[in-house]
């Protein structure tokens, strides 16, 4: 097939969704491979580096999407960016954050299969499609980055001719796999580090990793089936935030990462907590994007009340370019070769992460998922 | 005449003691061979075999001594023999190049 | 001249006890099994030269047609063989002792010492039970008899019966040397007795038996010893007898049982019928096998997995590989994708444990090798080496990579049970031949075999 | 004593010359702490905080200078300040940056007894009033956050099932204090690292962090008496110019330290060195101040050249106010505690610390080293 | 009742073994003491009642005033004068043996034995040898003898021939038994040879003299039971000269001397003036003896230093704290601001090896409780804990905050060798008679230490 | 009359085989009160010195059993005494609380 690579045209988003070692594997599947000039640029991957192994630069935006069969992206496709796809062109990338009526409407006018990498279910299978965890993992990373360079502090323990200096202590709030990956991040620069997680499982994996799990009453059933976290009811919400609050008072950084599957994220922190924090102190939000764990967040910005600065981070695998564009690509590879996989190319809709994830198919939308949370959309 | 047995009491605890001794921590691969070699050991009953045997007293006892000969003998050489072979293959197992 | 002689039995008895204590060691078991086979050399041609024999047609015979048997036997054998083997030896030397009680029992003139009386009933008891319970684990070893435990109703009861009658005919002949009846009594009674004895033991258990077996043998021969008022045979007897007692312990052990389990585990209980079905079977080795394996290993893979981060035992576990490097061994890692919990979660542990990035590979680097590989050392992975991964579409694991462990010549798990992973898929790998389960706490497993290693 | 903390005004300065703690221990000697308002702000301490522990809150500095003894500051005293100051009163903090005939001629016209945390000399006894070293601690741990946080890759390697990520590469030149730093922090966040330096003696303390010594002729006399890196001669310089350009070229990040005491840095990093490295590579250059390791390095500014970064980094320890500020604070404590641990509280000229450090006593410069390096600026 | 004393003296005999091998292991010592002890008293009640003994004054006499002699001696004796009193106590043995023997001989009767009066010389000769060798090793210990080397020209010559004219005396006696005056020669010889012997060895390597004389000792008695025929006396006198003969091996180890060394070392050598001045000494030890100070300490704190960064020991260093926790004694890190060589170098290090930050205190908040510690363990660190630094105004670490470790009441170092840290200055702590140097690596003689802990 | 005196060559081989294989391994704070046990050990030249002070033969050989029998006495009353002395010192050492 032909496959297209645009240049990503969202705000500050450096990734790209095919790097050039993924791109030889899908020209030796036989396909073709058609990238937007310097869709690599924000990745450090240059057009000639492309070229070299046979990908074909198309000049702009306009021409590759009247050319492919594929579109292969990072950020979910801004209007323009669907006028531009040819009439039953195939979709694969991030999609679940534009899925309204409208939308849905105008794609499927055009009969464009569309497949959101959201929907890819959490079965073992699937792991290597799973861009959610990938993506995760780096915000995970990344934060503790970002902490450390707000934190006017050391975070590892330093005894010195000049005085000891306490190792910084880190509170995760949420050990999801972004959270893991920051309570590894901090503990590898030596930080102290307590994690709470709603769900009972999580304690022995905190534990692994070597930072303490902090005690509450857990819920039994804080998982649903798909491994994500349900909502909690809102008196257990209030001995939550109790707990955080005093532990959060506790702790130099706070790095929250609690989301729940398709709702706004859980406030976990209110203002009169931060003020209980001490000056100096550090919130990471990685849950801004879904309006954030603490009340004051402010989504991409930085802001400082009551001494305490609280980060309200976006896209932060976009800051990690190299390998955020790596990993993506092998996903999104992986996905696609599974897709297409028979001896025509045939999508297989018995297939459990075929059919999970697709959105739309010859003008209606398959997903049930989708379908039922239009229909109650448009029910209210 | 009772000394001579308290003689060979002494031994006997004693060679127990040794055997306790010497015997402490044996890899279970090893048991096996360990096994056969100590099997082919007892068959040191051989020497008892061949005094029997050649006593030459009565012909039951020759012919008891005789089939003890065997036996024992059997025990001893395949004893010995088979133990060795696993013991070489061990040897091998761990040296191959 | 019988200075001579003493002097020779002491140093043939010297020599034994040298070639025991070699053959207990690894390294020295082959050197060992030389001393004592010198020494047994000594020890017959010391006595072939010792005047009380008188007729050397018989010994010449009987020596050159042992020989024969025993070569072929020794030279033919197959080495899967090798415990059938042992229980036939075993049941040779103990019939051997009985046959000698009876015939110095013939030989006896006037009325004989009684400690030569007792060690006779003594010998030719020990040695006859020795001789039919030997066969019967051959037997069993061999398929020629079933290898499930046979029982019968109060076997237990009737076995002590069978002993209290053997203790009580013993008194008798002792008190009456020219009682031969009852010394044929005795020979029968042992003779059953050895049989019912192994009868209701399974398969399973038969190396146990098998040495208390030979430590048996062992004691018949020290027994004759006394007959003979020989001191190599004395202490080549109690020799065998006490290392034979320690074996079997050790063996008992390694095991998880305790001897009279074994022995009266299922005799005289013949309403439970002990499940040695052929239900999946899974072998539980010790650490000091998987020492063993690895140090006589050439290439070695170790397939961490979530286990390695619950126990901390990154470690250990560098400990280890850094031992087995530093005795040229081919050490690698092989790290699976998503082995652990998180993305990258085995990295974290062994950068943890400072483990060179040069020692890690991930799957598709390494998959290929595992098939030229000795020994692959698992520790607490499980769902990234299921083999039903690859082919059991209802698995819940069916499409997802996995690494090759089932293709190693061996595979050593350490692991606390037979759980399964965060899939809850039950393992195959568990169950093949070649895998030896190391069940425990992955650290401690591991700080065990070093300290095997480094002994 | 009156001891007198003015409010840093040197540009983005965050340091505070003593802290709360410190403070403390001084008014237990029987001092007076004076302290300017805000002037732990930086720090993220209150003038609440001084006020409680029984420090003097003095509005302004003018007032300030005014009443104290001893002025203890971070940053060398400007012009303004010089002015402010007493006659005949005691500074004691960095200094080394602004000594000129001007800068002399003014302190000495005051009759300014003047120490400069610089100048102490580094032997045990002194180990805890070396500013220098626990400064360039900081800017060591500082510059590898600084290098994650521009480098679009992850530094631990990553074996995933979105593909398996190697680690970044970080390579550090100058393994003296800041090296060393640098060294442990990024092998701390799981980078391979490997290190250069002209001293022999450094080999086995870089291996002894776990990274690697690049092999090169070292120099055996490259040590001055006091433990400073001596100038280097040009051919030798040629040679590790070559070296260090070949394995910039395999590296992801280059943290070069390289220092001379008193002299422009060398320059190790030529812009062609520069050229042959991979884009998206980053170059942090601690020696920035002093000129600048790498010859494109534009102090205080991060630029981007043939697809590297290159940060000209200032002032690291500013960056990490609270614990620099601890840090510093103590080793000014102690230093002063040393300075003035008689009973009449007299200067000890026979004391080889006092000696060293002092530059002007009784109008008069006492150091030998900068009356000689004036005598010559003067003498050209 | 002849039966009843020989299994008497075979109980005592087992008993014997049984304490000997208990007193081996620290767990066990004194129980074994206790067994041998009455081992002792039933062989002794069992010659009393043997019908060979005749008449009891002077045995009750004897028995008396010796009991009461060594009693009184073993309650008074401080315990650092021990190593004397077990060379005196070792003298009195082997004198006893002798004397033995002489009274022996004095009954001969007839024509003796040979293998009797082999016995005798035998006996006469260890005996005498080893009772004044102890004496002389007594009295150097003691302080009485000078406790250098006393060394004359051509000595190990004399001694040759001292020895070669005992074995032809000790011949002709053998062959005339009659030949009292040949007995008396050798016993004058036997007792000059053991001073002789004795006194070229320095007082440092008295242990292992006494030892030897010890296992010397053990042989006299040995072949006093040869002369009497008596098996007790045979096997505890060829038991100790076996564990004699392996404790002295083992001790010459943990000195790292060969028993040849320090037998000939100054022997016939008169030149060499052997240094054992009254330089600083420092003490070798073991990581056996840092496995025992461990484990029976209460408090342990551990400095660790530059060299445990260079041995990269920080692993091995956190499995031996967690083992020693584990036995419940309360261990600490001291990390000194500069230890290292750069700020927070231990700190990275220790991080490495995830050791918990509550178990590390710096210099102000631990070097108080030094003085209340039981063991210090320095692990590659030098100048931290130079105590020159607090007195010695020309040392350049002079004026330098250190850790108190020279206060604990005893103290480990693990270095390789007595070479000066950083700043180049000799270190004292090194020469305390409560430090154990424990030379090598680092990281080897901790793993060495955690195997013996392990074990 | 060779007989009882193999006998004891053989009992003294195999002891002597015991008492390599018990001491094997000891640490060196244990040498002293090792040595001062098997001191006290040896002392069972005492039962040589009871026959021969008790046989009442000629008065020397009563004289010279008597002070064996005292000097024995004192070597294994003492040596006893004294091991357990060091032994009990070492325990407090290990159990102090
Ligand atoms: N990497 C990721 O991003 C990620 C995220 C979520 C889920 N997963 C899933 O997690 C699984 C990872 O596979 P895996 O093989 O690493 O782990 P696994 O399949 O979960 O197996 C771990 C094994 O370790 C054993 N274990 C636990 N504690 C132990 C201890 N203290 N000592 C010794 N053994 C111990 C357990 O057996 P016993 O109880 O018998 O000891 C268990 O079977 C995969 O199924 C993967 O899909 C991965
Ligand atoms: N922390 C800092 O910022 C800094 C910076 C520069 C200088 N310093 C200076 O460095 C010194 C630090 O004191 P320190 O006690 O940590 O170190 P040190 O005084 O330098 O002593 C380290 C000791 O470790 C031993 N060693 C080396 N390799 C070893 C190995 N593989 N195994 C066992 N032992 C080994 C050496 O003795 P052997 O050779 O006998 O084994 C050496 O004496 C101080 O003088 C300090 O002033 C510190
Ligand atoms: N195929 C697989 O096996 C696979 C792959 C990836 C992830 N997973 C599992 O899915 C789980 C969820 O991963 P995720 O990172 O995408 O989750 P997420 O991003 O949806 O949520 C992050 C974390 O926040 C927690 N959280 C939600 N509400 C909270 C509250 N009120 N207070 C505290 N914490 C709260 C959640 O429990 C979760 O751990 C992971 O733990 C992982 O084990 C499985
Ligand atoms: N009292 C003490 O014991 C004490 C205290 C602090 C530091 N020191 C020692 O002083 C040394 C210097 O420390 P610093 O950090 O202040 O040094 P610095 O900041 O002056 O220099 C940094 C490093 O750059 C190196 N360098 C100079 N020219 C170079 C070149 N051309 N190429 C490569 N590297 C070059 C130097 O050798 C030094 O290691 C340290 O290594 C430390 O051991 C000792």
């Amino acid at each position: 097939m032909k496959i297209g690579i645009p240049r990503e045209i969202y705000e500050g988003e450096k990734r790209v969704a095919i790097v050039p070692k993924m791109a030889t594997q899908l020209l030796k599947e036989g396909h073709e491979v058609f990238i937007e000039a310097n869709a690599g640029e924000g990745a450090y991957f240059t057009d000639i580096e492309y070229d070299r192994i046979g990908a074909i630069i198309v000049e702009n935006a306009q021409l590759l999407y009247s050319e492919v069969d594929v579109i292969m992206k990072v950020q979910p496709p801004q209007r323009e960016e669907v006028e531009m796809m040819r009439d039953s062109s195939i979709y694969i990338g991030f999609l679940s954050s534009v899925l309204d009526d409208e939308f849905l409407n105008l794609i499927n006018k055009k009969s464009i299969t569309s497949f959101a990498m959201e929907f890819i279910p959490r079965i073992s299978r699937s792991q290597s499609m799973d861009a959610l965890s990938s993506m995760a993992s780096i915000a995970g990373y990344r934060a503790v980055l970002i902490a450390a360079q707000h934190l006017g502090k050391f975070f590892p323990l330093m005894m010195t001719a000049a005085g000891t200096i306490p190792p910084a202590k880190v509170l995760v709030v949420g050990a999801g796999v972004a959270g893991l990956q920051s309570i590894a991040t901090a503990r590898r620069l030596g930080a102290r580090v307590e994690a709470f997680d709603t769900r009972p499982a999580v304690r022995e994996q905190v534990e692994s990793l070597g930072a303490q799990f902090i005690e509450m009453e857990l819920v039994a059933d804080a998982e649903t089936a798909t491994g994500y976290a349900k909502e909690m009811t809102e008196e257990f919400m209030k001995k939550e935030r109790e707990i955080i609050g005093e532990r959060a008072a506790q702790n130099h950084v706070v790095i929250t990462t609690a989301q729940l599957i398709g709702k706004k994220a859980p406030t976990l922190i209110t203002e009169e907590m931060v003020e209980r924090m001490q000056e100096g102190s550090v919130i990471i939000d990685l849950a801004a994007e879904q309006g954030g764990n603490c009340e004051i967040t402010e989504p991409g910005k930085n802001i400082c009340r009551h001494g305490v600065t609280i980060c309200g981070v976006l896209n932060l695998p976009s800051t990690l370019p190299i390998d955020a564009s790596a990993m993506y690509s092998r996903n999104i590879t992986q996905f696609f070769k599974h897709l297409y996989n028979g001896e025509n190319r045939k999508l297989d809709f018995e297939d459990k992460i075929t059919k999970s994830s697709c959105v739309t198919h010859n003008g209606e939308i398959v997903n049930d998922y989708v379908r039922n949370a239009i229909r109650k959309g448009a029910n209210t | 005449m009772i000394e001579p047995l308290l003689v060979s009491v002494y031994i006997f605890v004693l060679a127990i003691f040794v055997g306790f001794e010497t015997i402490t921590k044996v890899p279970p691969l090893l048991h096996t061979p360990l096994m056969s070699g100590t099997n082919a050991i007892s068959g040191i009953t051989l020497v008892g075999a061949l005094i029997s045997a050649g006593a030459g007293h009565s012909s039951l006892s020759t012919v008891l001594g005789l089939l003890a000969v065997i036996i024992a003998t059997i025990n001893v050489v395949g004893g010995f023999m088979v133990t060795d072979r696993m013991l070489e293959m061990f040897k091998k197992g761990k040296k191959k190049d | 001249m019988n200075i001579i002689i003493a002097l020779a039995y002491l140093l043939s008895s010297i020599l034994f006890i040298l070639g025991l204590k070699n053959l207990g060691s690894p390294k020295t078991a082959r050197r060992g099994n030389q001393l004592a086979m010198s020494a047994m050399l000594i020890a017959i041609i010391v006595t072939l030269t010792k005047n009380e024999i008188l007729d050397f047609t018989y010994i010449i015979a009987g020596l050159i047609i042992g020989s024969a048997i025993g070569v072929i036997i020794a030279r033919k054998i197959q080495m899967t063989a090798m415990p059938q083997m042992v229980a036939l030896f075993n049941g040779l030397g103990g019939g051997a002792s009985a046959l000698v009680a009876l015939a110095e029992y013939n030989r006896l003139t006037g009325e004989p010492r009684i400690d030569v009386i007792i060690s006779m009933v003594v010998s030719l008891f020990i040695g006859a039970v020795t001789f039919t319970g030997s066969l019967v684990a051959f037997g069993k070893l061999q398929g020629l008899i079933r290898s499930a435990p046979v029982v019968f109703k109060a076997q237990r009861f009737f076995n002590i019966s069978l002993f209290i009658l053997f203790l009580i005919i013993g008194i008798i002949v002792i008190i009456n040397p020219a009682n031969s009846t009852g010394l044929l009594t005795i020979l029968a009674i042992a003779l059953i007795l050895g049989v019912l004895f192994v009868m209701p033991i399974g398969g399973a258990d038969m190396p146990v038996v098998i040495s208390t077996l030979n430590s048996c043998s062992g004691l018949a021969a020290a027994a004759t010893g006394f007959v003979l008022s020989n001191n190599i045979l004395i202490i080549c007897g109690a020799l065998v007898g006490a290392s034979g007692f320690i074996l079997t312990r050790i063996m008992c052990k390694a095991m998880n049982r305790s001897i009279t389990n074994i022995v009266f585990g299922s005799a005289g209980t013949a309403t439970t019928n002990n499940s040695n079905n052929d239900k999946r079977k899974v072998v539980s080795y010790t650490e000091e096998d998987a020492s063993i394996m690895l140090e006589s290993a050439q290439t070695v893979i170790i397939i961490p997995g979530y286990g390695l981060a619950v126990a901390q035992a990154q470690f250990a576990l560098q400990e280890l590989v850094t031992i087995l490097i530093n005795k040229s061994i081919n050490v690698r890692y092989a790290i699976h994708p998503v082995a652990g919990r998180m993305p990258g979660h085995m990295n974290v542990l062994l950068a943890e444990a400072n483990v060179s990035y040069d020692l890690l590979f991930d799957l598709g680097d390494i998959n290929d090798d595992f098939q030229n590989s000795d020994v692959v050392l698992v520790v607490g992975a499980n769902d990234v080496v299921n083999p039903s991964a690859r082919s059991d579409k209802d698995s819940p694991l069916y499409g997802m990579p996995i690494l090759n462990a089932d293709q190693a010549r061996s595979v050593i798990i350490c692991k606390r049970s037979l759980s399964p992973g965060y899939s809850g898929a039950d393992n195959d790998l568990f169950y093949l031949d070649k895998t030896q389960m190391i069940f425990g706490d992955a650290k401690e497993s591991i700080n065990a075999i070093i300290k095997l290693l480094k002994a």
